[in-house]
């Protein structure tokens, strides 16, 4: 746990600049989900359609200049569900092609987000699902979320240190004994700092929106528009014609 | 708009117990006038900070009450009461929470709703009242520890409230920070209240100190008074430093 | 065990989409009602440590993957609609930022391993600690007991979700209940050593106050 | 087992860039014998913090090198390293991770290996040391700032370290404490390095002081030539306080 953010992983990706980091998130958002609900509703046996599918968001991730390998290092996370699937055809009548839908399916579920995830930064994504008038406690707590992930993965590398420097070194063993009483320290220590930075947010005006400024006002443009309504024909015909 | 404005803070039989039900305020009763600068002083744990949180509604009393420029502190008013008081906390890591140093800053004055030009102004003058400027491009839990204490306070700094409470402002700033920033404060017209162990900094800045120990009010007067009385110091573990020698203003 | 995109059934994906939709509105009209702004906090606390936790996965046979779930432990903490907000929260965040857990299967995921453990487990939590004695040992007891039972009882529900008119069939069942019936012991533990800190440091932040076990009840404003 | 004993510490040409890629050490030369207590002084942000973090190894050079006692700070000897060198950090925060303070000042020492007994002794006496006793029943995460600092310095005056690292350790402490633990500290016997922004402290405590600006040693010689340059200090914005007339030990 902790450090998940750190270091070259999605958040520098994200914060690169493409055509399609540039497009609203709103956009991005509508669009991506509305490719994935199409693609699950999908019987099987429309191959024509999952391929139409996947070559969209081939040419999203080609135009968003994202690495290939960085691509298929975050999809790995699709992998047990493409073993599952691969079992069906020796389970089930029909298996074979069941089980290339639904491993497609899958893939295209793990990519469309990387996509998502990988060319908008988190605030970004955040500030999208605001304006696209997601719950306002969600957002809120999705913020805060976030933020506390940084504070626990702080809190986390604080009590290394601590311990290390005070000649720690302890087997696995001893590790797993302890794990219990160090993530309730962690869970407190934690709790209380994430309370402290809240108060100090709330003691400088904060009402459960951070402030914006020009750079992340976000106004629907032209591009966008035109990105939208593309995929939204391109989606329909694969859906009424395709299959 | 007549007669005497009321006063920067009022505090009346204020009695805290933290959640574990340690008690850390036993009855602290205090008049600051505006305009007034007050130093505050007392041993460790004698509850200096817990008073600071106190003023700004983050801890609410357990017994007693708050005011600040005659409003009652409390869930109702919160908003306005911290429009008006700002607290600089003694760990500066409680402050800083955004990407950058310069966003940080800028945090309040934008909920202030102050318009973009003249949040920038506040912004560049804050970091500049505490020797940071150049640096509002710099993450804020990057820097020093040092570094981090003149964010913090430029952070309180740059929303102008009428009353500013400082937590231990020079602990941790370099000779000529710690020096400078008195500067600033001594040209500052608002109230100030200020806690700190720096005795010759209260001195400095401060015509009226008073003397918390065990959660209670120990003493209370002009600052060279209370700083000339070595035994009143001493019952509650304060002194001057060695070599410091007083001098009148 | 988070089920991806594909893995539910089309109609079992509208039907848990639009139940898991119902249920989070009625959780956040629930939760305005109570939330006081001095708990958002400990809510985004909950939701980074129970996202942080779930990062640490094994996988299992069933194609899915086995974790911890918090949602018992959420439930406990900030009462059940809250604690279920905060784990729509965390499968929300892992299936649009980390591409974890379908977006067409939310409704079910957040069904199964998020209302079901915190709200069920809120309400069995308050009845086994009515039933039992105001005691410490007992209290963390039932946490004990509920973080287990609602473990085994989400990865059912979600074999049911997965093999309901979906590609895998029952196969999946005996698997899932059996492998959580093991990891359920893990999440008891780590339920128990927070609720013991918390009960400890800050008995204020529970949000069932009337059941708090005796001893850590009466933190008293008067230490005179 | 004749001659002279190695160096309590060797630094040379010591750089270290933080991941962010900020430069915070740019070459440190130094050598401190046994038996010698040394204050490094120098502004904010000068890379003090940072020298000490290298000394025990937690943060390691990025060219140059690092050694204890005569053995080379690496991966292989850290732990040996790690119970001759005791660093108190500048943020209690960051040292404090136990329940109890007892426990928390305990933990050092019983990953020497010590018996229970003896442990126990240790833990007394430390926190006696700082003025922290009656107190170790405590959270220490529930302490006052100044108190945390206290419970971290306890911590690692418990190991007893042959040499011994202090990042500010009069920040935060009230002045009686301030004294007393210098009067603790004088009474030791073994290598001290005291990181400090308090020029009277380290005039009355070390008889060398290094100064360190931008990341280089700026200067290095006896206490009271240092403090006594006027110029020297200027030019690393630091300055004696106002009204402190140095007098000679
Ligand atoms: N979060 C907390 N929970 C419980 N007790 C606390 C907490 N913070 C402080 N205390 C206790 O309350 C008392 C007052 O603490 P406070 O932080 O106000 O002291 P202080 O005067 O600011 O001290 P210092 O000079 O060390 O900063 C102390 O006895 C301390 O141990
Ligand atoms: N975690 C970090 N990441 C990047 N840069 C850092 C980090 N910590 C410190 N720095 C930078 O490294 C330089 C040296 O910092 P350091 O903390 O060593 O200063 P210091 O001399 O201890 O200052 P202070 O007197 O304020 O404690 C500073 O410029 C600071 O901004
Ligand atoms: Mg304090
Ligand atoms: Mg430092």
């Amino acid at each position: 746990m902790g450090g998940t953010h750190h270091g070259g992983g999605i958040e520098a990706v994200a914060a690169g600049d493409s055509p399609v980091h540039r497009l609203d998130p709103r956009a991005k958002i509508v669009g991506l989900i509305g490719l994935v609900v199409v693609a699950v509703s999908l019987p099987p046996g429309a191959w024509t359609a999952f391929a139409a599918i996947l070559a969209i968001l081939t040419g999203l991730v080609a135009a968003a200049g994202l690495r290939p390998m960085y691509v298929l290092r975050r999809m790995t996370i699709e992998i047990p569900f493409l073993l599952a699937a691969a079992m069906l055809p020796f389970t089930v009548e029909d298996g074979l092609a069941l089980g290339a839908a639904v491993g497609l399916k899958v893939t295209i579920g793990v990519l469309a987000m990387v996509i998502l995830s990988s060319t908008t930064p988190f605030p970004r994504l955040l500030r999208g699902f605001e304006l696209l008038k997601a719950p306002r406690l969600i957002t809120v707590i999705v913020a805060f979320m976030w933020r506390y992930l940084h504070v626990l993965s702080d809190e986390v590398s604080r009590m290394k240190r601590a311990r290390e420097a005070r000649g720690y070194s302890a087997g696995w063993l001893w590790q797993a004994a302890s794990t219990g009483p160090l993530i309730a320290t962690l869970f407190i220590r934690s709790l209380e700092r994430g309370e402290r930075v809240y108060l100090a947010m709330t003691s400088r005006g904060y009402e459960g929106s951070m402030p914006t400024t020009t750079a992340d006002r976000m106004a629907i443009r032209t591009r966008d528009l035109a990105f939208l309504s593309t995929f939204a024909v391109a989606l329909a015909s694969i859906r009424i014609f395709l299959p | 708009m007549t007669g005497k404005p009321p006063p920067a803070l009022e505090l009346s039989d204020v009695h805290y117990s933290y959640p574990d039900g340690h008690g850390a305020l036993r009855g602290v009763s205090l008049r600051v006038e505006a305009g007034e600068r007050v130093a505050v002083l007392g041993p460790n744990g004698a509850g200096k900070s817990t008073l600071c949180l106190q003023l700004n509604g983050i801890l609410e009393p357990t017994r007693g009450s708050v005011s600040v420029c005659g409003m009652a502190v409390g869930r109702k008013n919160l908003k306005e009461v911290r429009r008006r008081l700002g607290v600089v906390f003694q760990d500066p890591d409680d402050m800083l929470f955004m990407p950058t140093v310069e966003q940080d800053v800028a945090f309040g004055p934008s909920n202030l709703g102050l318009s973009e030009k003249e949040a920038c102004a506040r912004v560049e003058g804050a970091l500049f009242d505490v020797g940071m400027e150049g640096m509002g491009g710099r993450s804020p839990h990057h820097l020093s520890h040092g570094q981090k204490k003149k964010a913090a306070t430029a952070a309180v700094l740059s929303m102008e409230p009428e009353v500013l409470v400082l937590d231990e402002p020079s602990a941790s700033l370099d000779p000529r920070a710690r020096r400078e920033f008195g500067a600033i404060l001594a040209g500052l017209s608002q109230t100030i209240v200020m806690v700190t162990h720096d005795l010759p900094y209260a001195h400095e800045l401060c015509e009226r100190s008073v003397i918390i120990d065990g959660g209670r009010i120990a003493a209370d007067g002009p600052t060279s008074d209370i700083l000339g009385d070595a035994e009143l110091l001493a019952a509650h573990d304060l002194e001057l430093p060695h070599g410091f020698v007083m001098n009148h203003h | 065990m988070h089920i991806p995109d594909g893995l539910v059934d089309p109609a079992t994906a509208v039907v848990t989409t639009a139940v898991g939709a119902g249920l989070v509105a009625y959780a956040l009209k629930k939760s305005k009602e109570a939330l006081d702004d001095r708990r958002i906090p400990i809510v985004g606390l909950m939701a980074a440590f129970v996202f942080a936790a779930q990062m640490v996965t094994f996988p299992i046979a069933g194609g899915t993957s086995a974790h911890l779930l918090g949602g018992a432990m959420a439930g406990i903490l900030l009462g059940p609609w809250l604690g279920g907000l905060a784990m729509t929260v965390v499968y929300l965040v892992q299936a649009i930022g980390f591409a974890d857990g379908g977006i067409t299967a939310l409704g079910a995921n957040v069904i199964a391993v998020g209302f079901l453990p915190a709200v069920g487990g809120y309400y069995l939590f308050r009845g086994l600690t009515r039933i039992l004695p105001g005691t410490r040992m007992s209290y963390l007891g039932s946490v004990a007991v509920v973080s287990w039972a609602t473990t085994v009882a989400a990865s059912a529900l979600v074999a049911v979700f997965i093999s309901f008119g979906g590609p895998l069939p029952l196969i999946a069942f005996p698997i899932m209940v059996g492998i959580h019936s093991i990891v359920g012991f893990g999440e008891a533990l780590i339920s128990m050593s927070v609720i013991a800190a918390v009960l400890g440091a800050r008995p204020d932040l529970i949000f069932d106050q009337d059941r708090l076990p005796e001893r850590a009840s009466a933190p008293g404003g008067e230490v005179a």
